[in-house]
């Protein structure tokens, strides 16, 4: 394949055309700042209003529960810190799982730093949250369960509305990092008892650096980020508006597309499962094999290491993404998948295909084509493979 | 990320594979980290490492740094494959980056332990060299599936 | 004029066409996430270095001491709340002056909450900071001075030099907003022993919702932001790409066009008030008058209120800024104007105008003679006009 | 941020100026707050408003509300003007943002202070007038320049 194929969509997403198109005029002609008091800003101000309505009403929510934030993490440290800030009177307890995003359990660190007592619930082997162990840990203390809407590595999907009334029964708040859910499945917070709700515009074809943090009415929190009086005195600092505007397009075309896009991904992506399965000897798919996000494939193939299989996927100019612990830099491979019970060498072994609408069939025969190859090449170097072939035979 | 060097002898190793009756096999490295290297030496009556091989599960760095271990200590006699260090390596290299210099440590240690293996095969002893720590031995955990 | 005349570049700038052309191949070209490994991504990872590089240059600094943020808000949050979170085995107390930025001053009045003591210095009548007031404010357990490099109302520029040798004489960390002096006057942080400096794109013709903030190496402060591993593990978060790369060629403009920006905005802005001041009875100028940013202007017009000044201007095609309350949906006129001892009610009647090198001299004139009929209009209207001129006579 | 009514009012302020010798004359508000409305009455001896002027320093819903306040009290009886409200200010307006709400109530007390000046300059006794607290009198801080 002369161009690259892009399979790392949870990784980012390209920003689409429309969008890039719908922010352009707020950088050059319509730059003023929305907080000013003249005609010319006015038009910003209610910009910033349609994108805010445009997003509340893909959740089922009100405008006036929608904040802009930089970002899925600051959405994530803002929900975490200052629920723990505004509610220090009812109690310091939080519930969490172990397969959350480092936005949330580095957050959690700092917090039990300060004071925080915080429970990591166990997932299944699939990587669904234990709901007992859930129900079993809260206490008086538990102000806040944080649980995402869908994980980042396997792509399994967690039973949100159950949560949702396991918080409401204990009159708890309900947190979800919905980063990578949030344009991909269909999310009413009413429906789900969803208190709060952190999203990242560039996991869903919008721009890189803007995110919005859902706050149901009721709810106390402050700000993370003090200063100017922007988003109802939530949110200091003058709003991203170009930003802002390119997430509320973006949103608009995935509601619009959510069903024929997730059509199109599953069936690439149950393609793509099926021939490698197939195909490729000791090879497992990691996460829940139907409550999965329809873009999301995860295997690990024994016997090798993923940083290698990523690099000779990209001389294929195929771009993935891989739970090794070399690709992030630590010692570890990915809580996530040991989470879910993988033994290290099986993690550092894992590859991960983030889909898009964009990708073909024919790529994806390519992908499985290419991961065959390499995957046999990888195994003849690997002296693990040399040890369990001689061991069988 | 990587050099040139190195993506060349990632994607084109040299002397991959194994040596049947090989003077000296040495594995380290742990799967729990990720990176395991073997080497194989064919070393000959004289001492002199006649032939070098290895199999490496492991990164890009790992792969890159056997292969050019074996490069370095093909046709050395074992006491100058013993001074062949994981500075000569990412030398040969051109260089690793930070996070990956624990790879060039493992191809010194790898070569440690096959000329160990072949030191208590041919019950001598090589000056300078002790029994390799980093043993694929020691590991816990074992796939399973 | 039919053309809109734009003078509150303190407020937000014009993104240049420059810094969006050079923006536009990362969202839907090179869109990848830099921490990912492929070939694709490293591209990003590479622009990302060479605005880091361009804006460690123009301050004298390391590329390992800029932290890109979201902007001027969240750099002056870190500054603030993490000196103090890293400090606090050696004491509680912080200095700053009484005009800063909300960024920074209800930061404060969230660390008071937590235990933080804050000393508020007094300015002089021109806005300039007591230097004895601070040296004598100055405790064992200071942690921190903050005092902003130029005011963003009045445009005063403080003696950011002889703050900086106090603060290391004394051994405290010296923090600097910045946001409205980087890329207007050129800044050493060395020569001018600034620890940490706060700035944001927008306000030098970059684009909104990316800032930094530069943080001498040894200064210990954690992340603010906690989750990935990005910018060296102290603020997490997928970088804005675009963003990034928007600030650097800003930067760049910015430096590169400095001297002759300045000539060009100190020629207008002293005409302006030169013009104002002969023209206009019971008018003064608020600000010192040398130690002043270049494009900084601001009145007060006595008997007259400024949100109504501002709304004439504004049907004149005209756009600026006022200190008064109704601006800002305090009660409150500027905090800033009251602290150099202007009574309430002539804060209330105060304009800023605040130049950019695209404002031309026809432009100036223009609005001279605008604030000059509308002035002498909301006069008539005024009670307080009507009891001056009866007392005269 | 206004509506169109505001903007009108504001832009072409009805009724602007002073009266000599008014019948009543109130000023209301606080230059430390931003606001001060004055009101002149002219009231015939019917006990009718013949005329109705203002001058106000503040805001634009400040001038608009003045406006329209002399617009709704003009021609009526001392009874019905005391019995304009702010909201009524407001509506004739097509409403104001809620942080302006405060000009409106100001009118309504502008109107009152000046309708007391008019029953005590009369000594005559309004029923349901009280003394009206926003004066500008009150006021501590004087310009200085
Ligand atoms: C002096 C000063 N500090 C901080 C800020 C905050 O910057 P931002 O709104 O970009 O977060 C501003 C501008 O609003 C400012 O003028
Ligand atoms: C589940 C999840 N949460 C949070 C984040 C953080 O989002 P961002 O990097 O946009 O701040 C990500 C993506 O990196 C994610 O996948």
């Amino acid at each position: 394949m002369e161009n690259k194929i892009y399979l790392d969509n949870a990784a980012t997403t390209k920003t689409r055309p429309e969008v890039v198109e719908a922010m352009l005029p707020y950088f050059t002609e319509k730059f003023g700042n929305p907080s000013s008091i003249y005609e010319f800003a006015s038009q910003n101000r209610k910009a910033v209003d349609e994108a805010r309505e445009i997003i509340a009403k893909s959740l089922g929510a009100d405008i006036s529960e929608i904040y802009f934030t930089a970002g899925g993490t600051e959405s994530d440290n803002w929900a975490l810190k200052e629920t723990f800030d505004a509610y220090a009177s009812k109690g310091n307890h939080i519930i969490t799982s172990k397969i959350e995003h480092h936005a949330i359990l580095h957050t959690c660190e700092y917090l039990e730093k300060h004071g925080c007592e915080v429970t990591y619930v166990d997932v299944d082997e699939n990587g669904v949250i234990k709901l007992d162990q859930l129900k079993k840990a809260i206490r008086p203390t538990t102000i806040l369960i944080s649980v995402m809407f869908a994980n980042n590595e396997i792509g399994t999907i967690q039973p949100i509305k159950e949560i949702g009334e396991i918080a409401k029964q204990h009159n708890i708040l309900f947190h979800t990092d919905a980063v990578q859910a949030y344009g991909q499945l269909p999310i009413d917070v009413n429906e789900l008892g969803i208190d709060m709700l952190s999203a990242s515009a560039h996991k869903l074809h919008g721009p890189k650096g803007i995110g919005f943090l859902y706050i149901r009415k009721g709810a106390k929190l402050h700000s993370l980020i003090h200063g100017g009086a922007q988003e109802r005195q939530r949110r200091a600092g003058t709003e991203n508006v170009p930003g802002i505007v390119g997430f509320g397009k973006a949103v608009e075309i995935a509601m619009a597309t959510m069903e024929d896009r997730k059509k199109k991904e599953i069936y690439l992506r149950d393609k793509l499962m099926k021939r490698v399965l197939a195909e490729i000897p000791y090879v497992r798919v990691n996460g829940d094999r139907s409550r999965r996000l329809p873009n999301n494939v995860n295997f690990s193939f024994q016997f090798i290491e993923g940083e290698s299989l990523l690099i000779m996927l990209d001389m294929n100019n195929i771009c993935a993404s891989s739970g090794s612990a070399c690709t992030s830099g630590s010692l570890d491979p990915s809580h996530v998948l040991l989470a879910i019970g993988l033994p290290h060498e099986i993690a550092h072994g894992s590859l991960r295909l983030t889909l898009s609408e964009e990708n073909t069939e024919e790529e994806i025969d390519y992908t499985v084509d290419k991961i065959k190859e390499i995957v046999d090449k990888l195994r003849q170097m690997s002296p693990l493979y040399e040890d369990f072939i001689k061991k069988r035979s | 990320m990587y050099t040139e060097k190195v993506m060349d002898h990632f994607t084109h190793p040299r002397n991959m594979g194994e040596i049947e009756n090989a003077s000296g096999v040495g594995t380290v490295g742990n799967a729990k980290c990720g990176d395991i290297m073997r080497m194989y030496l064919d070393i000959d009556d004289n001492g002199v490492i006649r032939d070098c091989k290895f199999k490496t599960f492991g990164c890009g760095a790992a792969v890159a740094t056997s292969s050019m271990a074996t490069e370095l200590v093909k046709g050395k006699s074992v006491q100058e494959a013993l001074s062949v260090t994981n500075k000569a390596v990412m030398e040969a290299l051109d260089g690793l980056p930070p996070v990956k210099v624990h790879c060039s440590l493992l191809a010194e240690e790898a070569i440690h332990a096959a000329l160990w293996d072949y030191a208590e095969k041919h019950n001598i002893k090589i000056e300078g060299l002790s029994k390799p720590k980093n043993d694929i031995s020691e590991e816990e955990e074992k796939p399973e599936y």
